[in-house]
């Protein structure tokens, strides 16, 4: 991305929480990514918990951070989990 | 979510993987699996404790990122079928609330020898602990509740 | 062998150990086992396979000393739960004659947590394959059959 | 015992086979202990297959080669078992 974007992140547990939100618009700056993304969250307060246990999934697939963002993907912020 | 995650034919490899709001027990699974070459099923509930760490717990939240556990766990139950010699392998997760006693989670695996069925279906267990996009919120017997986040996901 | 092999109450220790003549599933054994500090169920059912040691199988026939045979579960379950901290464990052992895919054994065990149950449940089977007075004759696809004797019992 | 007495011996599996029956009495020599009647019964071909393989079960415990006998006992042939 050459100008600025914005993507949709979807919000789990924690997150969702601290969010009020389930889902939110983040703009990034132009060629930004994952970890743009987390700062940006962390800023908000919605991963004020800790930026470094928080991982995110693009497209459903876990991404480093510095994977880079297009406005077409589906980004979700994954605090950690606790399933079984 | 709504999808039973179910592949593959009734005497070949089969794959059944899903979160799910419907109630859960073993026999979903266990009568679903299994070929005329299995001599082994061994079959795994995860129940909702009456307590964790010290407090009373009264009720679970469950919560997913439905689209991508339900990736999540046919991965996790192909990765079982590639690495131990069995034949078939079922997972499922439930979201919701839940109460005392309430299956959370069903793991069924078949195959011809005990040994494997019973380490594929650790495997599969440890692994969506740690990887399985699913959150869980405990309320105690005091009214307060929590979330419970045990497991930071490994990224890339 | 008619009787239920039940004892302990709901929320207490409880072991179900017997042979009987009725058909098995794991269900009968998961629905009943499991107190409201139990997290975990693990399952087991042995199963009827089509072949061993290279024949094809088309039927089985157990046949159990039925009064020891109860006794010996009993004492199994027992051991596996002053061994393991687990709550309850429930055995039963099919005997008559059985089809391919039939459950000729089913073995659950409710705990606290998934390790200590996943433990007790291989040491019920290891266990009993070793100890169990139950006798099996298979019957193959060329009409011949034979006694299948894998584990000499070790005296006293 | 100080005389010879008899015990009802149940068969199973494979020796119920070779014996044509479930059931038998077996007499034994005063004193008569479980190998008496492991030996007598391999004379018979009962347990032909292997001696050393076959267990006894008095009163539904095993029981030791050397464990004395009594008319009253529950006595049974175990061969390898093949449960599971």
């Amino acid at each position: 991305m050459s100008e600025a974007f914005s993507v949709r992140v979807l919000l789990y547990g924690r997150c969702r929480e601290a969010a009020g939100t389930a889902e939110m618009m983040v703009s990034l700056p132009p060629g930004g990514v994952v970890g743009d993304l987390v700062e940006r969250l962390s800023a908000e307060s919605v991963v004020g918990f800790g930026m470094e246990s928080v991982a995110v999934a693009v497209n459903r697939k876990l991404a480093s951070r510095d994977h880079a963002l297009d406005p077409s993907d589906e980004v979700a912020v994954i605090p950690p989990v606790a399933g079984g | 979510m709504q999808a039973d995650g179910l592949d593959g034919s009734e005497e070949g490899p089969r794959t059944i993987a899903s979160v799910t709001e419907e109630p859960l027990t073993a026999l979903d699974l266990v009568s679903l699996l299994g070929t005329d070459s299995d001599g082994a099923v061994v079959a795994f509930e995860g129940r909702v404790r009456d307590h964790n760490r010290g407090r009373r717990v009264v009720r679970l939240h469950y919560e997913a990122y439905p689209e991508m556990a339900d990736e999540v766990l046919r991965d996790i139950a192909r990765e079982a079928q590639a690495q131990y010699p069995v034949t078939q392998v079922g997972i499922r997760h439930r979201v919701g609330t839940l109460d005392v006693a309430d299956v959370s989670l069903v793991v069924a695996v078949a195959a011809a020898h005990r040994d494997p069925a019973f380490d594929a279906a650790r495997y599969v267990i440890e692994q969506l602990k740690a990887r399985l996009p699913v959150w869980k919120k405990e309320e105690y017997a005091d009214g307060s509740s929590e979330w419970v986040e045990s497991q930071p996901v490994e990224g890339e």
